[in-house]
């Protein structure tokens, strides 16, 4: 049976060439990059050079690259670590309602330590309205935390006004960029942002490795205490050989991104127009067009979320519903109950991501399997059966 | 989150899927918030169970509690099905994550509120049968912050 | 010119049978632990494997277990979020004067929050004295926090028995062993520990991965806020490649424990012996036998360690002065002041950290090379001259 | 933190390592908590340096400094010694670390400071020096947390 990953905003496959790129830092160069002897150099030198590489690839500073473990850290050191800088200048933070758990739970945590937390409300595409930013700023405003793009639908928010903003009102302002980096272009400067989190594993890089962008100037309390590496700011000693892979596979994203764009692009569009004519009561979630362009979210009604998924894993086709990161919770999506959908239809979404390796025989073939499925899932559904008779009264 | 091979089965290959024309009794738990409802319709003879049915709405795991449900209590008395608990029913499907064993409750709910429907219906009263709770507001949570 | 690798406590080489194991999980078993499809499953099983393992080489359960991205975390971790659940309880710690960056670090932090911190001196041989621990218990202490093994000068504390008054005081006891693990024979429970950090790197396992023991029972608070990772106690995508190797890497560890250790304890000593014969005005620092096999430090009067290093480079041998991790600072050792070492003192000192791979003939070329090293930089130091004008005048 | 080849040819082959005898002046600065400590002698002749020696307890960058300062005022006037700041001797090393800086600042001060006790014991006035700082409490703070 063939094998279809359509799960590509949970995590990817490392790029051959990242592997390549990492390999001589397992056994070979292996240095501590703050020793002084020769081989540390060189681990010395690789990180420099990662780092000079992403600075470009971002359009920021090499000093403005702080290398962490991944997203979440990025996120929670974003957070907590200007709401520490700050306080004195205030408590309030701003963000939306449809962040990842990374900024969410960090910021009820904050919550917790007496920080005021303003959770903005997103329109039925997954929109926050800058409007609703500037509204909700206040004198002890000192953080605005909005997303670049979502996990699960795929919405890219407006990002540069959200940022304009942030700079006149001389507020703070972090996105979390994980999903976006390495998908759509970004150029820190121009999106006007303070900081950037990313996360190597999205882009086909290593997994346990991502980045804080901190724009200079901005001030920041260290979440890692320790050494002092990165410039004093956050300690434990340099995953090499995964800043290294980051580096290479932001490369390798950025080069190919405006034919993997296209590609994907096309690809997404004839999913969603082939779903959308071949089964009914279906909704697509998320923008029409603000969107990734690997990003295809659907509600099924009277269905359920992880039977489809299981019903399509049996057909080799892995995929998502929601984001990965909160099935271990069995609650249904904030961002798709943000959307405004009611609990059972948040509780029957399907998320596909694709990444530039999926072609359109794999694009087929789920449109192929995927009506039964859905039919099969319905026939047991006692939902379905409730509306059956209702339409029969009717 | 992995499933036991006779999980996957139930789930699969679901036994007794459907509905029954004028059912004995039929009882409905779970609601569409927490992502699991089950509805079981049963036919019953004099004491027994003749045939019975289910559809859910829910995870691969509801499915299959379900099924094993309805298959466990095929053709037992009212009394014996009356001993099949949400444990039962976890050990016929050769355990579930734990995340998922309140799905085994379910499974035990939907069978006493059809059997509790059945009684109302009927008049009698069914020993160790108590009616149906009105909602069910499940508490899944798997932090152990405050363990 | 052979290159001999003196710096094992600042950072090692992979094995390459962890690179073996972890090759898989790169390319092919990438998907996220947190779905459910097949391929995920897949790494879901090899990250239960991995917790598995290591519980069983440390005594543990593995749910108690927790991955995180290497000591600095795992220390930040234990220490903060033991800090944040135990608030109700107390605000006062116990650490000492000769703890890691990581943790010292950490501590001043929560200082600056209002917590109040006691830093236990040590002897001249940098071991605390459990007397000293149970004389710092107040009602309002809330954690005990006492490394392992000292990454400068190698000594290894009385865990044991400070572990024995933290559980008989019923006090939460931390212990940073990212310099024990794998070196020396650990059991958490023989140990009388409640937390326990560790980090890959340090026994021939990969950079950015690192281990968290909490034991059942212990309350703490999350660090990285997040995904329902690791029970809901740390987010972040598992970084499942790292993990597998870490666990790889310890299992190799314990197994070639017993061997290792005699043969670097051997190598130790002749290398003790020799520098200690060859050249005058020299110290030995650490414990004379309450240290880990692998450590040798030395302090060499009236010079200074960079210098030193770097004329060890030139012969192509790598050491290290003090931690690495403070290199990027340029104050001496805070270890080497605890254990009463005058500033100028500390600034000549020597760490030679040996590998099961180092050879009794490398050790022979050291001790051919170092002399002559010393005394050309004694040649050129101002103190030196001063001492030799005494010495005169005598 | 890498050093240029300059640095490193300096601190492996240093210029005028040693001492002079009944110097014309001689200069210590750095304490050694700080982990450097420069002596230089000087050997002066009408108006110009003649020789030149030092002797440093330091790392690679302040050997360096040392020995590349030394060569500067070799056979230069005192007025042109004078000239010779920290950032000629960084320049002519073909730079400096960041955290390393201050070596260059102490080797200004070690040549500064024996010109000093020239001037004093020969009760003459140099245009420009001041008398050297008793102690050296250098700011090594990387930190930028408060950047
Ligand atoms: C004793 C000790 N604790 C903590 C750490 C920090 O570990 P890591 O650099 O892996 O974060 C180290 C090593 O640098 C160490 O030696
Ligand atoms: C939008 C977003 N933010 C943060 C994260 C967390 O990243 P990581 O899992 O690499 O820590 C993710 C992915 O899980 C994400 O999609």
């Amino acid at each position: 049976m063939q094998k279809i990953y359509f799960d590509h905003a949970a995590t990817t496959a490392m790029h051959p060439k990242v592997v390549e790129a990492m390999v001589p830092y397992f056994t070979e160069n292996f240095g501590n990059p703050s020793s002084i002897y020769e081989i540390a150099r060189k681990n010395k030198q690789a990180l420099d050079e990662a780092r000079d590489k992403i600075a470009k690839l971002l359009g920021a500073d090499p000093r403005e690259i702080y290398f962490t473990s991944g997203g979440t850290e990025s996120d929670n050191w974003a957070i907590k670590g200007i709401a520490n800088a700050y306080k004195e200048k205030g408590n309030h933070i701003i963000t939306s309602a449809i962040e990842h758990h990374a900024v969410l739970h960090t910021c009820e945590y904050l919550e917790s330590k007496g920080y005021e937390v303003t959770y903005l409300p997103v329109n039925e595409h997954g929109q926050v309205d800058p409007q609703d930013v500037l509204k909700a700023i206040k004198d002890n405003t000192i953080l605005i935390s909005i997303m670049y793009a979502n996990n699960e639908i795929g919405t890219i928010q407006p990002i540069e006004e959200i940022g304009r903003i942030a700079r006149e009102k001389g507020i703070v302002f972090h996105t979390d960029a994980v999903q976006a980096v390495g998908h759509i272009p970004i150029d820190v400067k121009k999106a006007n942002v303070d900081l950037l989190s990313l996360s190597g594993h999205k882009f086909h890089g290593p997994k346990g490795v991502g980045v804080l962008y901190i724009r200079k100037g901005i001030k920041i309390k260290p979440l890692l205490h320790g050494g002092a590496q990165e410039r004093g700011r956050r300690g434990g000693t340099e995953n090499v050989p995964g800043i290294v892979g980051l580096a290479k596979a932001l490369e390798i994203a950025v080069e190919n991104m405006e034919e993997n764009t296209q590609k994907m692009t096309e690809l997404r569009d004839y999913i969603i127009e082939g779903i959308k004519s071949r089964i009914d009561h279906v909704k697509l979630n998320g923008h029409p067009t603000d969107r990734l362009p690997n990003n295809i979210n659907f509600t099924f009604d009277f269905i359920e979320g992880e039977s489809l998924l299981l019903l399509l894993d049996m057909k080799g086709i892995y995929a998502s519903s929601g984001s990965a990161c909160t099935s271990g919770s069995l609650d249904p999506s904030h961002v798709l109950l943000a959307i405004g959908l009611p609990h059972e239809r948040a509780h029957g979404s399907l998320r596909i991501t694709l990444g530039d390796e999926n072609t359109k025989e794999e694009a087929d073939y789920l449109l192929e399997v995927l009506p039964p499925i859905v039919q099969r899932l319905r026939d047991m559904s006692p939902l379905y059966e409730i509306y059956k008779k209702e339409q029969n009264l009717n | 989150m992995m499933y036991s091979e006779k999980v996957m089965d139930h789930f699969m290959n679901p036994r007794n899927v459907g509905e029954i024309e004028n059912p004995s009794g039929v009882g409905t738990v779970g609601n569409p918030k927490c992502g699991d409802i089950m509805k079981i319709y049963l036919d019953i003879e004099g004491d027994v169970i003749k045939d019975v049915k289910f559809k859910t709405f829910g995870c691969g795991a509801a499915v299959a509690t379900s099924s094993m449900a309805t298959e466990l209590v095929k053709g037992k008395t009212i009394k014996e099905a009356m001993k099949i608990t949400n444990k039962a029913v976890m050990e016929a499907l050769d355990g579930l994550p734990p995340v998922k064993v309140h799905c085994s409750v379910l499974a035990e709910e939907a069978l006493q509120a059809a059997l509790w429907d059945y009684a109302q219906k009927n008049g009698i009263e069914i020993e160790g049968l108590n009616p149906p709770k009105e909602d069910h507001d499940h508490h899944h949570d798997i932090s152990e912050d405050n363990e």
